[in-house]
């Protein structure tokens, strides 16, 4: 979780992604951000996010990433 | 009065839409082809413009008479008509003009400001087409001159070659009559 | 409450069709002072019963025959049921729809459209559009209407779907708002009567100067549909007891080919009717073409169709013997009154002519 | 059928009344009815290729659907005796024959999507002529970018286990022919519109009177404005207008192809929303964006959105793009680390030009809109940086004016589409440069185009209101929410007078000529 709220950070350092629950919805996070973090998740947590978990509810928050991120890893 | 009307719909229309004439033709042969950007599905293909080809003509006191060609430079060339008449234009606005020059007839219609040939036809043999028929060919000098594609199975062939239309009559195997007509879409 | 709400919306509904209904009637071509043809049709409900012959077809009709004349000389009633470039469907449709208003005793059908088969064959798809407008626009709403419609329609205006545009004609007229004149407010709700029984009066001389010329064709046979619609007008005049006569009046152009005569009269001799080819009787009739033309011989000025209708009216009374009702009073009475309007207009036409001329 | 004709006008209206009387069980089936009846009017042969599409989707949805529950139950029966490894493996062996059917499945049906399309452009063309498929050469088939797009999105869903297949045929038959968006879109989503379609639908008077609204203003940006102005287009496309009047054509087209789009767009969720049916909406009045990433949520959103789903992320999150994205971070840092992205993009934008059109302009068209995306991407930086000095966000006027910046940029780089030629378009572009023929706005050139005074005068009035309605709804949401809460007599007058507007001033119809009706000879 630690290292996830890191990558978000440096995506965009003016927000506080601890409380945001809206980024897809409030568009902090474009495609372009979903892409990159998906490559930093890759590499941080050896876990490949597949494009069919690309959707706004698995990425409006840094909770929802992190629900994903476990999800997988438990597959 | 129209301004008047043109206001009078103008306040009526508490939208302030401005009351104005639509175009009259151009709009409507448009209005079928959406946008290729929106509608892939409407796409319509380039059409492909082959060069206008050359129609029928033939050849009369030293002019070539072709369809739809300017009538003033043949009407020169030919003299006083022997008879001639007008009416007023059935397709088009202005005057249809017939002349008769003792060997063919030529009708013309209005474009513009000038007269073009709308048809012509034969009198009698001593004109003949640039193919070299005549009143009082035969059939087979016909099918030597324009093949047998035009033939409609029992007296005449018609043939269209560019703005141009060819019809040869046959009354008992002998040309009767020559007519060439302008061709519009 | 919810009654007071739905009594609200149908007025209101009732006041938008209202609006749109007379919006639709201003735009409206009125034909009062250009192209006045296209009024003449819809004045036939003005003037039915009692008359004992009706004339159908195209301007060769309309422009050639006087009824009043007919009356005059004969005691003859008779109407016009005729319109631009009137097509023989057209003409069958407006057959059927007259006898729904009477029944007369003759019915006399011009048949120079016998060579126009089908919409296309009439020449520009535009201006045939326009025509059918002057034919079918004035008729009232019937089945013969709506299939005459569905006869008429061009290959443009079936790609339009006009026929919606014949059942709400603001559809078709919609951008005449910009041109409206005058006269479309004048004549809003009430029209003037142009025509006298269907006849319009031209007092014009244009003599025939040359002879018109006109191109050989290909195949003179008349097409299949004309001789259907043809058809059908025998059967419908057999099945309602009316006589009926063919005629050719005597325009010298479009050019009445022999053949056309030919078919026509062995058609006539087949079915057993009266044909009768007026451009072979102009010397016995007495029109001289230096006078009794408006426009080098394509239609009759007043003058002509005066003669013509002198003519006609002999054989209507003495061989198909419609009788003679100036004997009947009420009747008189309208038609004098008809005749006295005809002989306004006359004047009225020639002091204008006069003044045009000096 | 076109929206604008009066067929279509009678069809919708009988259909509306069919629909809410007879029983709500056969309401989908007479939606079906009547796609199948719009379709036959476009031309019987054309139901063939969306049978084709119908089939295909069918089987191998349900094939896919199948095996994957069969392999749930598996997973189920087995779990005790199956490791995390075990499971992982069956599943992606599952996987793998699943992706053969759906691979299957987008080949055939992309196939055909290339081959209609393949026939229109030369030399294929030729060749289709003188082999008797000259039918094909005429025109696509009708709304085939639009269906096969939308159900190559449900196979797709299917394979990925978001949605559960239709078992039903003549359902998905419904959902692939629905045929108000038939014609343009909206491209839906499976799970948004089929439960929709096939639910039962109760009449309600808001619903059906909303919908007519919006049909009413579609026909009103489409009539009055699309098909009045689309002359002009036609004209200013002539080769003698250069420099600002290729300017003015691509502020034209933007004005054509606007009222166009979303007029249609209008029409066909109005007339849904009046059956009881929500579709996606299509466009957020696009041309208030200012950038272009923005523009692209606002314009044509469906379709983003499906390139989106089932081109860019599957392309940008697949291995070897992740595996790219780290060798590429060690050469080249912060850029390298962006480089699937783009890599993507370019992908994405190059599928949606030939989505358009397999000519070159539409292809050029799709590079041009990635670049400028990347481009704006990379300088992303700089920009913040610049702001960060001159504080120009906080003046009034800036948010104008990067909205016109953008308005005529992407005016530019849609007018491609209108030059096939594309030579002749970098021709035109370059005279913007060299050619400053200002004057013929006044000139008289203006008036040549096959437009009065009159259609201009309409087009600008309509032009004012479009966007003014466009900034309430900008700033105050729905304009008939808006309107319900204003008196009846109001909202009714203003409809009225709307429609109106629509009957006379549209541009509909043969048209009225006086001169024909001048009597002439017969």
């Amino acid at each position: 979780m630690e290292a996830l709220l890191n990558i978000l950070s440096e995506l965009h350092p003016d927000m506080d992604f601890e409380t945001a629950q809206n980024l897809i919805d409030d568009q902090i996070l474009d495609s372009f951000d979903i892409v990159t973090l998906v490559a930093e998740i890759d590499s941080e947590y050896d876990v490949a996010i597949p494009a069919e978990e690309l959707i706004p509810e698995n990425f409006n928050s840094a909770q929802a990433i992190w629900a994903l991120i476990e999800k997988l890893m438990d597959e | 009065m129209k301004k008047y009307i043109a206001l009078l719909l103008c306040l009526a229309m508490a939208l302030s839409l401005a009351a104005c004439s639509p175009s009259e033709n151009g709009a409507n042969e448009t209005t079928a082809a959406l946008p290729n950007d929106t509608t892939p599905s409407q796409t319509q293909p380039q059409q492909e413009t082959t060069p206008a080809e050359k129609g029928f003509t033939f050849t009369a006191g030293g002019v070539e008479i072709a369809m739809k060609a300017e009538a003033s430079p043949i009407l020169a060339a030919m003299g006083e008509p022997k008879s001639y008449t007008e009416e007023t234009s059935c397709a088009f606005t202005g005057l249809d003009k017939t002349y008769f020059f003792g060997s063919f007839y030529l009708n013309t219609y209005p474009q513009g400001d000038k007269d073009h040939v709308f048809a012509a036809w034969f009198a009698d043999d001593t004109v003949t087409t640039a193919e070299g028929i005549y009143i009082g060919s035969t059939q087979a000098a016909v099918e030597a001159a324009y093949g047998t594609d035009g033939y409609n199975g029992s007296n005449a062939y018609i043939i269209n070659k560019g703005e141009s239309k060819l019809t040869i009559i046959l009354t008992d195997g002998v040309v009767s009559s020559i007519v060439y007509d302008a061709v519009f879409e | 409450m919810k009654k007071k709400k739905t009594f609200k919306l149908l007025a209101a509904l009732c006041l938008c069709v209202a609006v749109l209904y007379l919006l639709q009637m201003l735009l409206m071509p009125k034909y009062m002072d250009e192209s006045r043809d296209g009024a003449l049709i819809a004045e036939y409900y003005d003037n039915t019963g009692n008359n004992d012959v009706i004339f159908i077809g195209d301007c060769e009709v309309y422009e050639n025959i006087s009824p009043i004349t007919l009356w005059e000389d004969y005691g003859i009633t008779s109407y016009i049921r005729g319109s631009p470039q009137q097509m023989i469907w057209q003409s069958y449709y407006l057959m059927e729809e007259t006898f729904r208003y009477e029944t007369p005793k003759v019915v006399v059908f011009n048949v120079l459209s016998m060579k126009y088969h089908t919409p296309a064959s009439a020449g520009s798809s535009d201006q045939r559009e326009a025509y059918n407008r002057m034919t079918l626009d004035g008729m009232r709403w019937s089945s013969s209407k709506w299939n005459s419609i569905l006869a008429s329609m061009t290959e443009t205006e079936k790609q339009w779907q006009s026929i919606f545009t014949y059942l709400f004609p603001i559809l078709r007229y919609h951008s005449r708002w910009s041109e409206l004149k005058q006269d479309d407010f004048t004549y809003l709700f009430q029209k003037e009567q142009i025509g006298h029984n269907g006849y319009l009066m031209q007092t014009g001389i244009k003599p025939v100067t040359a002879p018109h010329m006109e191109k050989p064709l290909v195949d003179y046979t008349f097409g299949e549909n004309s001789y259907y619609y043809l058809d059908k007008m025998v059967a419908l005049c057999e099945e309602y007891g009316v006589e009926l006569v063919l005629m050719k009046a005597p325009s010298l152009y479009p050019v009445w080919w022999d053949q056309w005569d030919a078919q026509m009269e062995s058609y006539a001799q087949e079915h057993g009717l009266k044909y009768i080819n007026f451009l072979e009787l102009v010397d016995e009739i007495g029109i001289d073409w230096n006078t009794d033309t408006y426009d080098t011989g394509l239609h009759l000025n007043v003058y002509g169709a005066e003669k013509l209708a002198s003519y006609f009216g002999k054989i209507l009374s003495e061989e198909c013997g419609i009788p003679d009702r100036r004997g009947e009073e009420a009747i008189s009475t309208l038609w004098e009154e008809k005749t006295q309007a005809y002989y306004d207009q006359k004047q009225a036409l020639e002091s204008a002519e006069q003044q045009q001329g000096e | 059928m076109q929206f604008t004709s009066f067929g279509f006008l009678a069809f919708a209206a009988a259909l509306l009344l069919i629909y809410y009387l007879i029983p709500k069980k056969g309401q989908w089936m007479l939606l079906l009815g009547a796609s199948c009846l719009f379709y036959l009017w476009a031309g019987t042969e054309y139901l063939v290729f969306i049978l084709i599409t119908v089939l295909t989707t069918y089987a191998a949805t349900n094939i896919i659907g199948r095996r994957l529950q069969q392999q749930d139950a598996y997973i189920a029966k087995h779990k005790a005796e199956l490791s995390r490894e075990d499971r992982k493996t069956y599943k992606a062996k599952v996987k793998r024959g699943n992706r053969i059917w759906l691979i299957g499945c987008l080949v055939v049906n992309f196939s055909v999507l290339a081959l209609c399309k393949g026939l229109l452009i030369q030399p294929f063309r030729a060749m289709a002529q003188d082999t008797g498929l000259d039918f094909l050469t005429l025109g696509l088939p009708l709304g085939i970018s639009f269906y096969m797009f939308q159900s190559m999105g449900y196979v797709i869903d299917v394979y990925r286990g978001t949605v559960r297949p239709e078992r039903n045929i003549f359902r998905l038959a419904l959902f692939v022919s629905y045929f108000p968006q038939l014609i343009q879109g909206p491209i839906s989503k499976f799970s948004l519109l089929a439960p929709q379609l096939c639910a039962p639908h109760s009449f309600d008077g808001k619903e059906v009177s909303f919908g007519l609204q919006r049909m009413l203003w579609g026909y009103f940006k489409k009539l009055v404005v699309a098909d009045r102005i689309a002359v002009a287009v036609a004209a200013l496309k002539g080769s003698e207008f250069t420099g600002f009047g290729f300017l003015l054509l691509s502020v034209f087209y933007a004005v054509q192809i606007y009222a166009d789009f979303t007029g249609g767009i209008d029409i066909t969720i109005g007339l849904s929303q009046a059956l009881g049916i929500r579709l996606p909406e299509n466009f957020i009045r696009p041309y208030f964006s200012k950038n272009i990433a923005e523009y692209w949520r606002r314009w044509h959103i469906t379709l983003g959105e499906w390139m989106k789903d089932y081109i860019f992320y599957p392309i940008s999150v697949s291995q070897p793009m992740l595996k790219l994205s780290k060798s590429a971070r060690k050469r080249f840092g912060n850029f390298g680390k962006r480089l699937p992205v783009y890599v993507a993009s370019v992908a994405t934008w190059f599928v949606t030009g030939i989505w358009h059109g397999l000519t070159p302009n539409f292809i050029l068209w799709g590079m041009l809109n990635c670049f400028f995306i990347v481009l704006s991407e990379e300088c992303a930086p700089l920009y913040t940086k610049f702001h960060g000095k001159f504080h120009l966000k906080d003046k009034a006027w800036y948010g104008s004016f990067e909205i016109l910046r953008m308005f005529m940029l992407m005016n530019l780089i849609r007018v491609v589409d209108l030059f096939p030629d594309v030579g002749e378009y970098w021709h035109r572009v370059g005279s913007l440069f060299t050619t400053w023929n200002i004057s013929l706005l006044w000139d008289g050139s203006m008036m040549k185009l096959g437009l009065t005074g009159l259609d201009y005068a309409i087009l600008g009035s309509a032009l004012v209101l479009i966007f003014s309605v466009s900034l309430v709804q900008e700033k105050k949401g729905s304009l008939r929410a808006l309107l319900q809460t204003k008196p009846d007599a109001l909202r009714w007058a203003l409809l009225f007078v709307l429609f109106v507007a629509v009957v006379l001033m549209g541009s509909y119809g043969i048209g009225y000529n006086a001169s024909n009706f001048i009597y002439n000879q017969f």
